[in-house]
């Protein structure tokens, strides 16, 4: 008989080692796209594991949110930027001890401060949207739109002037290319582009020859 | 059985390997803002497991909050950075040291 | 018939409108415009002068005193705007205004070429304003208002050519001395203000009596008579005003000044301000014989010993500046002896013949082309015979030759100074007595220097008739054209000068000193009342006259007439003989007694000392060398080092962030266990 | 022991297979019918010799691939060149585990459903940029940049086009929401009348998001050759032929069960026998969107790149936002939704 308990646990040995594994890829790894690529599996199983915690909406907007939009994008930047991975390497091996010290160290101190032996053992109990009578969606949503409502729009504004600061630190004009200025064809004024010169049909004969010894004479 | 350590040592063992991953990845940005993404991914994960032990919908919303406020920072900060690449044709951090005292 | 609101108010705005209409219109008025608008305010504020007057003075009508506007209120104080029209205030009215009008009228030829035309308009305009609101006002706080006033307004016109050096040197002269002055004016307003509560004169005079007895301890354990006290520190203020001896300094360079100025501000009406606050103080003056005594010696002082200065100087304004000191001393004398209205009529009689005098030695400048040296003029004459004929007037009206208005006035004082018993009185006597005699040698001098004997200037015809206004000559003695006779805007002045100079003694003598016509605006206590005695010795004007030929003064006018008649008309090589044989008195008088040298040197170089002290020690070294540039290099030395820290490399902070962090959770770990 | 093990492993198994066996065979015989209805259409006869009618030429062109060797570039990455057309296929294949066939013929009734849609159709285009990317080629590289860019810029306008529908339905189960759609008067219940500017923005917005003509510059042949897959072959450029196909049935899938009732019959329930609901309307409704997608490209002309995103930022997302303020409102003032 399979213990829905065990099971559980299980994936989330399975789905850790699998963050962990990709995070450690992330930090480590030579190619910057295969870091991304890492990256995308880390957000990918700890959405799996936020689904093991029932948070369903979270999960599944990490996964539309870093993994559907923000990655891409850093995928982009990495790809069109010609940047040079061998230089960006140096130091690597050098840095290494003192990054392994520093997190060891760290790691060390908050496992001890949250207590590995004794391991908090309080298990996940009550779901409590499913005790709510609700899915995790809507009991999240109910939170986001009453309590939260300012909050809410002060991240609705954020993301807007993220929008436009992106669009307006990227944008340049391109003064080589060309382009047609349709507003400008038509409101151009004929008379700005041709001269109409009125003249006779006929060339007159010249006087010039009669005046030209008199001119001379002056002193 | 899942309990509240396993999410907590699991945020925690992210946490460092991202600070890790500041240290011996300290010339590229963009690994370094990746090793951010992953800080902000362990808090996360904090705040996941707290809310959903505590029976508070809070730490989901908060949640909610950093993955927008991280999604529009990581947006601008990619603009910053092609902007940077496009007027010093580099990344390395070693070499943007303009605010230097 | 009592005075209505709206006239007075028409009076003291008048000039006010004129001048914010010449000052910030000028442009678009022009020169004419300018000149008119003030002068339409003046004759405006004139006529009303003379019908407040008449209505006060001769037609019955009770005096004015009310509040028209409270500025503001603090506690009990009340600090308002209001007018006090009495018999003394009107004629103070009549004299600014009449003098003030005739100056508005001269400066139209006196300043004809000058670029500021409007702009001294606007002064001159301003300044009218300032001394009615000075003399008109019911309290302290519009005195001082208007006191300040027309101390700006001095220190504007003193300063009117202000590129020339000497004139910004002089204004600026002007008003360091005058804010010694006022100065203890303020401190005297405050002292009124501490022992009366209160500003209004009404007020104030009425409780003055409660003053005696009352004592200030201005250092531990000292006793100082309060009304004293008050009364010194008044006189203070009016001793910077009017030139007192020691504060007089500033007058004789103030003539930097245009002409025009002169006459009306450093003459006729401004300076004589202090002259009449002390008349208008009266009931505190008369609490305190030390305070009178105190004035009666530094006037007496004033009148000889500047006038004294008057016999060496050569530039012919300069003269008429030391003859006002000494007349200035005169009526402090006056004020010294208790004889208030003495001090006021001397007053008016020399504002007129003063300003005659000023305006007629601006007529006879005009005519040498801005040449001032009486060493280069002479034989003028013939040349100019209306500037001659009433400046003869204003300076027998300065001698006080009986039946010229001077007469009246000086002769009074003189004799009200030899009735008195006060304190200084006999040092007093003898001063203006001698002075009668020193006024009588200048005033010659001077008249013989400019308008009688041989020509000391030669004219030499230029073909252009461009330097017209070239204030700056380029040779003393040499004139472009022959001088000639001003134009009718000059001389019209001094002709209307000249009558009252001559004749307003004659006529208002009675009245004024001994018909009691001051009524309660003077207060002079019973003991104090010389004129009350000499009035019992006074019959009628003409007999004052006549008798005035056989006093002492009238001697002594005679005997420096004929000194000054035999040296300049008939051997004026005596004149360098004289000097020569007089050389250390010659000296001392040219240095005027050295006390701008010892001002100088005791204030300007002290402060310049002190101030040089402060400089290097507080300001170099403390507040620059510690404050400022220590400051700075504490901060250049702390950031050096810190900003090494600051690397510029995104990791180095990342590190001390990661360490902070470490050093965080290890102190919370300690702490947990 | 056993049981459980059958019924938590080996029976879901099962089920996926019976759901992406169907789907692959469906878009075999989709792209026989695509050259089949481009070739009436062209007044041609289209494949016509292998098997009956040709409908065997599908069969022929797989085992044709399968066949075929598959070509590594010069110095393409390896890992990422054989990785990016799963990632491409496995999305649109994941994505059917929540299509529902009708009441109860549906392998994951998920509560956030529709979510789960987005998120995989969001992961989509990873395949296409790995691709582009790993086949170390220009090429490849600008059509995947443009399909990618293209991809997101018009999942926004979708992603809008599903708010409204899960306004008026009230749910993101994709079973709710068709039953959102069930009422008395059959077709005019569905939500396509209320949201028919939606309903549009998001057929078209499905067609852009497979890349399909006329928005397909991302392997506009005339321009860059075949875009990101231009240096694959074999069985590697079978799967994103297989993802693509896979995607333009899911779309039309979904187009049907959001906006036109799924498989709600288009009669009124009281006609009777054909008032029924019935898994044989999805299909055809599905089978409809389908033909669409082939009309299209047999009828218009391409878009230049410039167009396409300016109809995607400047058209459709406007649109779909204001729309999603309308449905509110309607659902508001009850004029429609559940």
């Amino acid at each position: 008989m399979i213990n829905l308990q065990v099971f559980e646990l299980v994936c989330f040995y399975a789905f850790a080692v699998i963050t962990v594994g990709a995070a450690l890829a992330v930090i480590t790894l030579r190619n910057t796209v295969h870091a991304v690529l890492a990256l995308v599996l880390t957000f990918f199983s700890t959405a799996c594991i936020w689904m093991l915690a029932e948070a369903e909406f979270l999960a599944i907007a990490l996964i539309v949110v870093y993994v559907g939009a923000v990655m891409v994008l850093f995928l982009f930047v990495v790809m069109m930027l010609d940047i040079d991975q061998e230089k960006l390497r140096e130091g690597f091996v050098k840095f290494l001890p003192v990054g392994l010290i520093v997190a060891v160290v760290m790691l060390v101190e908050m496992l001890a401060l949250i207590g590995v032996r004794a391991m908090h053992a309080q298990a996940m109990g009550v779901n409590p949207a499913t005790a709510a009578g609700q899915s995790n969606t809507a009991w999240l949503g109910t939170a986001l739109y009453t309590n939260y409502l300012l909050p809410f729009e002060i991240a609705a504004l954020i993301l807007t002037v993220g929008v436009v600061v992106a669009v307006a630190l990227t944008l340049r004009q391109r003064h080589s290319a060309k382009y047609q200025m349709a507003s400008e064809q038509v409101s151009v004024n004929p008379r700005d582009r041709i001269r109409i010169v009125k003249m006779d049909a006929v060339r007159p004969v010249e006087p010039v020859v009669a005046a030209a010894p008199e001119q001379e004479s002056k002193p | 059985m899942i309990t509240l350590s396993h999410f907590i040592v699991l945020g925690a063992i992210l946490f460092c390997i991202a600070v890790a991953g500041l240290f011996i990845n300290r010339k590229n940005v963009i690994v370094l803002l990746m090793a951010i993404e992953l800080m902000l991914l362990a808090v996360n994960i904090n705040f996941v497991a707290f809310s959903r032990f505590n029976h508070d919908v809070a730490g989901q919303v908060f949640v909610f909050f950093i993955l927008t406020v991280a999604a529009a920072e990581s947006a601008i900060g990619l603009a910053i950075l092609v902007l940077l690449f496009r007027n010093r044709s580099t990344v390395n951090v070693a070499e943007i040291d303009s605010m230097k005292g | 018939m009592p005075l209505s609101t709206s006239i007075l108010l028409t009076i003291a705005l008048a000039p006010l409108v004129g001048c914010l209409l010449a000052g910030f219109l000028g442009k678009q008025i022009g020169r004419a415009g300018a000149h008119c608008v003030t002068i339409l305010g003046l004759l405006i504020s004139c006529g009303l002068s003379f019908y407040v007057l008449y209505q006060i003075g001769f037609a019955g009508a009770p005096a004015y005193n009310h509040n028209l506007y409270t500025w503001f209120e603090i506690g009990h104080l009340n600090a308002s705007v209001g007018f006090m029209i009495d018999r003394l205030t009107a004629m103070m009215m009549v004299v600014v205004t009449f003098v003030s009008l005739l100056v508005h009228i001269y400066t139209i030829g006196y300043m004809a070429d000058d670029d500021g035309y409007q702009r001294f308009f606007s002064y001159i305009s301003l300044f009218t304003f300032s001394m009615l609101m000075l003399v008109m006002s019911n309290n302290f706080l519009q005195l001082f208002f208007g006191w300040e006033a027309v101390g700006l307004v001095s220190y504007l016109l003193i300063g009117f050519w202000y590129k020339k050096p000497t004139a910004i040197f002089a204004n600026l002269k002007a008003f360091l001395v005058n804010r010694v002055g006022d100065f203890g004016f303020l401190l005297g307003i405050a002292a009124v203000l501490y022992f009366m509560g209160t500003l209004d004169y009404a007020t104030a005079f009425a409780a003055a009596p409660t003053l005696v007895g009352k004592t200030l301890a201005i250092t531990q354990g000292t006793h100082w008579d309060a009304a004293t006290v008050i009364c010194i520190l008044l006189f203070i203020g009016a001793m910077g005003k009017s030139a007192q001896v020691p504060l007089h300094v500033w007058l004789p360079d103030s003539m930097e000044g245009p002409t025009p100025i002169s006459a009306l501000i450093h003459a006729a009406t401004m300076v004589t301000a202090g002259i009449f606050m002390v008349a208008r103080m009266s009931p505190f003056f008369e609490l305190s014989t030390t305070a009178l005594s105190f004035v009666l010696v530094i006037g007496a002082t004033g009148a000889l010993f500047t006038g004294m200065i008057g016999i060496v100087q050569n530039d012919i304004k300069r003269v008429i500046a030391y003859s006002t000191l000494s007349q200035l001393g005169y009526m402090t004398v006056a004020l010294g002896v208790s004889v208030y209205a003495g001090a006021v009529f001397h007053l008016m009689t020399h504002a007129f013949f003063k300003a005659l005098l000023f305006l007629g030695a601006g007529s006879v400048i005009i005519a040498m082309h801005h040449e001032q040296d009486m060493r280069y003029m002479g034989g003028l004459r013939k040349y100019m015979p209306i500037t001659w004929i009433t400046m003869w007037v204003g300076s027998l009206a300065l001698c006080a030759v009986p039946f010229f208005s001077g007469f009246y006035s000086k002769d009074a004082i003189i004799e009200a100074v030899g009735e008195s018993h006060r304190w200084g009185a006999s040092y007093a006597y003898f001063c203006v007595v001698a002075g009668a005699f020193v006024t009588a040698l200048y005033t010659f001098r001077q008249m013989y220097l400019t308008f009688h004997g041989k020509e000391r200037f030669t004219v030499v015809e230029h073909h252009g008739h461009g330097h017209h206004d070239d204030h700056g000559h380029h040779e003393p003695g040499v004139l472009a054209h022959a001088p000639k006779e001003s134009p009718w805007v000059v001389t019209l002045p001094l002709i209307l000068l000249a009558i009252p100079s001559a004749l307003v003694g004659f006529f208002t003598v009675k009245p004024l000193l001994f018909g009691h016509w001051f009524g309660s605006a003077i207060h002079v206590n019973p003991a104090n009342d010389i004129l009350g005695e000499m009035g019992e010795h006074f019959h009628g004007a003409l007999a004052m006259a006549l008798d005035g030929f056989i006093s002492l003064p009238f001697g002594l006018v005679v005997l420096a007439f004929a000194i000054t008649t035999y040296i300049y008309l008939f051997n004026p090589a005596m004149a360098d003989k004289v000097k020569s044989l007089l050389k250390p008195l010659w000296t001392v008088l040219d240095r005027k007694y050295w006390v701008d040298n010892v001002y100088y040197a005791l204030f300007a170089t002290g402060s310049q000392k002190l101030g040089r002290l402060f400089w290097k020690a507080g300001d170099t070294a403390v507040v620059d060398g510690v404050m400022v540039n220590g400051s700075a290099a504490t901060v250049r030395r702390i950031a050096a080092g810190t900003r090494r820290l600051q690397s510029g490399y995104l990791y180095h902070y990342a590190f001390a962030m990661i360490v902070g962090l470490i050093l965080l959770l290890g102190g919370y770990w300690l702490i947990g266990q | 022991m056993g049981e459980q093990i059958l019924n938590q492993l080996i029976w879901p198994v099962i089920y996926i297979l019976c759901i992406t066996i169907p789907v692959i065979l469906a878009v075999a015989m989709f792209v026989y019918w695509e050259r089949k209805v481009i070739g009436w259409m062209h007044v041609r006869m289209g494949p016509n010799k292998i098997g009956p009618l040709g409908l065997l030429q599908a069969f022929a062109d797989v085992v044709k691939l399968l066949i075929k060797e598959v070509i590594l570039p010069t110095n393409a990455n390896k890992f990422l060149y054989y990785l990016a057309p799963m990632l491409a296929l496995v999305p649109a294949l994941a994505a059917w585990a929540v299509i529902p066939f009708n009441d109860k013929l549906v392998l994951s009734n998920a509560n956030a459903g529709l979510l789960y849609l987005l998120a995989m159709t969001s992961l989509g285009v990873y395949g296409i940029i790995l691709a582009g990317w790993a086949s170390n080629s220009r090429y490849a590289l600008l059509g995947a940049m443009r399909s990618a860019a293209q991809v997101i810029s018009y999942e926004l306008a979708m992603g809008l086009c599903l708010v409204c529908v899960l306004v008026l339905a009230g749910s993101l189960n994709l079973t709710d929401i068709v039953h959102a759609q069930a009422g008395s008067k059959g077709i005019l219940d569905w939500f396509w009348l209320p949201l028919l500017p939606v309903f549009v923005v998001y057929f078209i917005s499905g067609v852009a998001e497979t890349n399909r003509a006329p928005f397909d510059v991302a392997e506009g042949e005339s321009e860059i050759v075949a875009g990101f897959h231009v240096e694959y072959s074999g069985s590697a450029f079978a799967i994103f032929f297989l993802a693509e196909y896979a995607n333009m049935i899911l779309v039309s899938f979904l187009a049907s069960i959001l906006f036109l009732g799924g498989w709600l019959s288009p009669f009124p329930v009281t006609w009777g026998f054909i008032g029924h609901a019935s898994f044989f309307w999805l299909f055809i409704k599905a089978f409809m969107f389908a033909f669409m997608f082939l009309w299209f490209r047999a009828t218009f002309p391409r878009y230049r790149y410039d167009q396409i995103m300016r109809l995607g930022w400047k058209v459709f997302i406007p649109i779909a936002i204001v729309w999603v303020l309308v449905a509110g409102c309607m659902k508001f003032y009850g004029i429609a939704g559940a």
